[in-house]
């Protein structure tokens, strides 16, 4: 047991620290926020240049070859500045399936331009008949010559309408929630017969729902063997909550830090209003909620490497359970806490408060994985 | 004792409810359902309605125009509209400088603004709060001096509700900067068309533009607009706090969360039916229900005490605030929990239309995380939940100041 | 809508209050605890004496004609002082079943004896395997010669080692959870064939199994039309949750000014422990949740007599919910604001704690009435 | 950074489990199954079968005498006693004189005193609490008078914990009462057996009697037993509050407690099936298992960051404290659920047997309730919650004393 970070990772949490703190700025959130795409490519290649995208993949692919503990220190940077990038769906999520399922071949075409953040690729997790059930898919592969035919549709995909590739799971064989028969396919924003639908989200980010109709993918753009690709899927969902874990306790230090000054500095009644005991005991509850949730943060890092997929998924399930507890405690006191202003757009708390809130509404929330526990 | 609502009452239950039916316009009606906002028009289009009927002031008695309903008539009429739900008469109107206009007003100030202010001819906002006096109310320093007939304010009001609809606002200011906290205030009502004002928008969290910050520069306020005695303001301020509190647990507007939750949890898949048929849902669901009948209750069991006791307010109605307000947050988040993914898109109200497409098939799901963040604040405004169990704790159970 | 006591009502409501103040002070509780029954048989008089025993029965049969709401005054009387004496199985309990389903004759051979304190009936509810269904009843009731023969076990019977008659329900027909079938019994404790167990229970009443081994039991003793019991004993069960409603009501009342008496008395740090804000929010959330179970205790003497059974019973359940909910919040916040002295049996906080808890614990805990609300 | 711990120590963790299930009498391990005490015999017994070990002091130095373990170890250690379930040592002798002899004491009293206090041979209690001085400790009063080479002392001491059972007591005593609050005062040893020295029993609401009161009327202490300066008793004090606090989380013991309502559950029924199979249940018992994860590495964090800085306290064991007591607690409650109504019969431990009928069906319930009884205390003693959370606020986040 050792809960040190290798000074190689002390770098590491330092640039992306130092990263944050300099370019995410509540106010320079947004201006970022008010490009069309609703974040900033210039940030994005400064996240690229400094090696932040490359790093989950292999060095032989173009890639870093970190590890779970290191994207954790890089999500929780991202959760403290409340960042807007892609970085959840395209070096988390897309990048966990091309590791998983992707050959050789492919990784070497496709690390690269994201690594140098010229390609932002979305993963496609959700329908909308699914809520949060990864085997539950009526998107259609169907063979044709050369190929696949995609028919179907995919919801709430971030980034959506920005990405310039999409990771599209369909079923090549197979009923609606089979977990046999899904296979997984790269997607072109610009194939023929891919409509997108680009939307903001409640916390400030934006999404888009894919309507494919008769998209062709050839047979190279499928990832892994047909009809085998839910694993690699539950693999990617899993790796997503670890990051959303680390996301999240980045935004709850935020929270508690704001908060804590708030206390020490608000005025009433003749003094900080931080003296009133109340006060003081909720925000030692909150912290004693975020240091559980920070714990389940390191224990997902630990976990996405267990080799028994089950026991994975169990673990990563405990963890969506506790952040999401300890997320929406701690996001609702941070506004009752600082009062009016803590309803508002104008104050950072407001924003944490509402990723925290969407956090747990996707990737199965605290009852969908709370339930998935109760009957193992 | 007899805990049932008498035949009467109930008849006025089911008028107030056909004439709802009859009444409230369509267009009104979808926006509420779905939780979504109002128009200026709409809104003065509804508290007209309301007006032809007599119903637009329902805590007025009818000396001032208003229908002269007991308490537990007030009651039902407010449930009946959150239930429905439509919406209530604006409260600054109707529940605050009106009731001050009857109150400290003089007959002239009565005569002409009373009639006025019940048909939304001229809309109010409120000038208490400031960027340094919340909770701590007393502590605020925007200053009115005296210039012959005239009083020259400046200072900086937060937390205007619809300030930026508004026609006239009523402020607390500072007329003796000499006097102690309480003392030296008075109640100023100011044109918000006057030089010198200017409102400037607060968006909240749910998007939405209701509240701004209200500006005072050298802003000339003749001394006619001065309700009661210079310096006494305090006493009005203590009259609208501590006035009444009726639907202040607003268990309707709970009612409603919970049964738009339990539509969509009925189209929702959880698992191989539906959330509906989730065991752990439906007891989340009872759960509520349990504590809105027993808060009911205890609604029931503070107007009755009211009806006893001349409308004295009852310092019980901190509980009503406190509960209530926590069973609406918990419906609210039970709403979210339904929704789930579909929550995210926050397209609709507040978006331009999209160009390439014009709605997603899950727009009518847009309002709902909205609903869940601005009902945070519900717990802030109108006397924190921890300043009412200040209240609770010592006006109620003794325990030391 | 009145929530107004009547003239009368004031006058009974101040009878029980002086009663129970004067003879139920927490030391002499102890001392009526001591005897071999666990209550007391003079205090058992007094409330004979003033009319309490016969409070819910018809003037006709020696009662006195009174309605829920008078019951519910003395029950919370009787929680104030953590009364010990039989009345909620004899005079609630017994008394609902016998004027729901007992003859004429039987009313006027039982009620008198009742009234005057001379009989003590307990109401056998459970069967071990039955958990808090009512429907669910093994023991048996064999026609044979002039009557019937009953055996089967009935546990956890209040004051069943103390009382003189039972109520015993038993299956003259149909299958283990049938709602047919199940005949109310008058059994008096002398029966051949009946044994009892009795034992203290946690709450510091008694109770007692009965274990029935071939009891005959006349056929005059039958309560009501064979088979057709059920409905009645789902009425005396709404009626004892609603007593239990009240006594919960006392209990919590008690603990509340135990709580605010010791916060303005125990110094701690140079003042009163009631000064620190923490503490002050606990007590006002102790408060809050009395006052919903007051309301509930109101509702439960009012839906009682709703005509509907299923109306009655979700309402009662709905009653049980709550009173649970805020039982145990205001009893576990009056042990932590007591401090060590809250722990200890020579503190009357820690009975009322426990009387609390097993009120809980009987006629169906929060979760069952939850799921049977959750159900309709 | 690993958070799996070494092969070493799972290696240990199966060797104390493998000793637990050799040597732990069946007799005891029964009765800890059932939450029943054990008689002061048992607790000597197996206190010897560790101390023969070397395991009776699992947080002392190999210089006293102790195993020398990592903070890791000894967290192993008392998770495998918490979860078997076996006794722990008893924490007056080996947690707290043993480490203040140690500490503080002279060559001599630690040569004499530290193996008697490993084998038991006495058995301690703590005298600290009185009757005015609970959380605030410093406000005690009981005066020890020096008579030549004597302390003459008079006070009131509660919440002795085993009191009856024991042979000596160490105390904080005021022998300077012109001194502040915190001066003035002596760490004292007393033998329980000293004239003038009376124990008085306080029964628990779990009907146990394991806390006295002791009554000191002129007690007669020798200065020899004094340990550490006189008048800087307080840094004694300070620094057991201050000690370890390895395993104060006790998630072994809610998890054992789980485990027993899982037990329970699977046998009484529910609806259709039986308790454990309801959705409600399991789901809450996974809702406490999920802490529980999260609370175990919360530990690991604090005990990997005593092994880095040489067991400096933590103000982070208060989470530890905090958050364990508030599983074991709602552990229990589960478990009280789960027996429902079989939880009501109160024989068996205490009470005198049934003449008429020795033992019924549910006897195994009777230590249930008694169980979430008294671990209402874990949030009181040791540090309550309030205290712990001050602590939170005051020492780690900075916020106004």
């Amino acid at each position: 047991m050792d809960f040190n970070l290798s000074e190689e990772q002390n770098l590491l949490k330092d640039a992306i620290d130092k990263l944050v703190l300099k370019e995410y700025g509540f106010e320079q959130r947004r201006r970022h926020a008010a490009h069309a795409e609703g974040w900033s490519r210039t940030f994005w290649a400064q996240l690229a240049e400094q090696g932040f995208l490359a790093l989950p993949f292999a060095a032989e692919h173009g890639g870093l070859g970190y590890g779970p503990v290191e994207l954790m220190l890089v999500m929780e940077a991202l959760g403290r500045g409340l960042v807007l990038e892609p970085y959840l769906t395209t070096v988390v999520g897309a990048g966990a399936v091309l590791r998983q399922a992707a050959s050789r071949a492919q990784l070497e075409r496709m690390v690269p331009p994201i690594a140098a953040g010229e390609r932002v690729v979305a993963l496609a997790l959700a329908e909308i008949q699914a809520r949060y059930e990864l085997n539950d898919v009526l998107t259609t592969a169907s063979a044709a010559p050369g190929g696949y035919v995609l028919s179907g549709t995919k919801v709430v995909v971030t980034h959506g309408d920005s990405a310039d590739l999409f990771i599209v799971p369909a079923r090549t064989a197979g009923g609606r929630r089979d977990r046999d028969g899904i296979s997984l396919f790269l997607v072109p924003a610009g194939a023929a017969g891919l409509r997108r639908r680009g939307y903001r989200t409640q916390d400030g980010l934006r999404a888009a729902d894919l309507i494919l109709d008769q998209v062709r993918v050839p047979a190279d753009d499928m990832l892994g063997a047909a009809g085998q690709g839910l694993p690699a899927l539950e693999q990617a969902a899993d790796a997503v909550i670890a990051a959303v874990a680390a996301e999240s306790v980045g935004c709850m230090q935020a929270l508690l830090d704001l908060t804590v000054d708030y206390l020490k500095q608000r005025q009433q009644f003749g003094g900080p209003i931080g003296r009133f005991q109340a006060l003081q005991h909720r925000a030692a509850e909150m912290l004693i909620e975020l240091e559980q949730a920070r714990s389940m943060a390191l224990y997902a890092a630990l976990m996405l490497q267990e080799p028994d997929p089950a026991g994975r998924r169990r673990a990563l399930s405990a963890v969506k359970v506790q952040i999401g507890k300890s997320g929406r405690f701690v996001a609702q006191q941070a506004v009752q806490l600082h009062g009016g202003i803590g309803v508002t757009e104008e104050y950072a708390v407001g924003h944490y408060f509402k990723r925290l809130s969407m956090m747990e509404a996707q990737f199965g929330d605290g009852d969908h994985h709370l339930a998935r526990l109760a009957q193992a | 004792m007899d805990l049932r609502f008498t035949e009467e009452e109930r008849a006025f239950r089911l008028e107030v409810r056909r004439f709802l039916q009859e009444q409230l316009p369509r267009g009104i009606h979808d926006k509420m359902l779905e939780h979504r906002s109002l128009t200026k028009e709409e809104v003065v289009a509804w508290q007209r309605v309301l007006n032809r009927r007599g119903w637009a002031t329902p805590s007025w008695p009818r000396e001032w125009g208003g229908p002269g309903w007991t308490a537990v008539q007030r009651y039902i009429f407010l449930d009946e509209l959150h239930q429905f739900p439509a919406p209530e008469p604006v409260s600054f109107n109707v529940s605050m400088i009106g009731p001050v206009i009857g109150t400290f007003g003089s007959p002239e100030q009565k005569a002409r603004l009373l009639p006025r202010i019940a048909n939304l001819d001229d809309w109010w906002c409120q000038g208490f709060s400031e960027p340094g006096a919340g909770s701590d109310l007393a502590a605020l320093t925007t200053s009115a001096v005296r210039e012959g007939d005239h009083y020259v304010v400046n200072g900086t009001k937060m937390w205007q509700g619809m300030g930026h609809r508004a026609d006239w606002m009523f402020a607390l200011v500072r007329t003796d900067p000499a006097a102690r906290k309480q003392a030296g205030i008075s109640f100023l009502l100011i044109d918000m068309k006057s030089p010198g004002l200017t409102v400037q928008p607060i968006i909240t969290i749910d998007g939405r533009h209701e509240v701004n910050t209200v500006f005072l520069d050298n802003v000339r306020v003749p001394v006619a607009n001065r309700v009661h005695e210079e310096n006494r303001g305090w006493d009005v301020a203590k009259f609208l706090l501590g006035n009444e509190r009726t639907g202040i647990a607003r268990i309707g507007m709970s009612k409603y969360l919970l049964r738009r939750a339990r539509r969509i949890a009925a189209e929702v898949p959880s698992g191989e039916g539906c959330l509906a048929d989730d065991p752990v849902f439906r007891r989340r669901a009872a759960e509520i229900e349990v504590e809105l009948q027993a808060l009911e209750v205890t609604q029931m069991r503070v107007l009755a005490g009211m009806e006893a006791h001349s409308d004295k307010p009852d310092p019980r109605s901190s509980i009503l605030k406190v509960k209530g307000v926590e069973l609406r947050q918990a419906a609210s988040e039970l709403l979210l929990r339904a929704a789930g993914p579909l929550a995210l898109p926050a397209e609709g109200e507040f978006d331009p239309p999209n160009p390439v497409d014009p709605a997603a098939d899950t727009e009518w799901a847009g309002t709902i995380a909205p609903v869940y963040f601005v009902l945070r604040a519900a717990s802030i405004y109108g006397g924190s939940t921890e300043v009412q169990k200040n209240i609770l704790a010592q006006a109620v159970l003794g325990l030391p100041k």
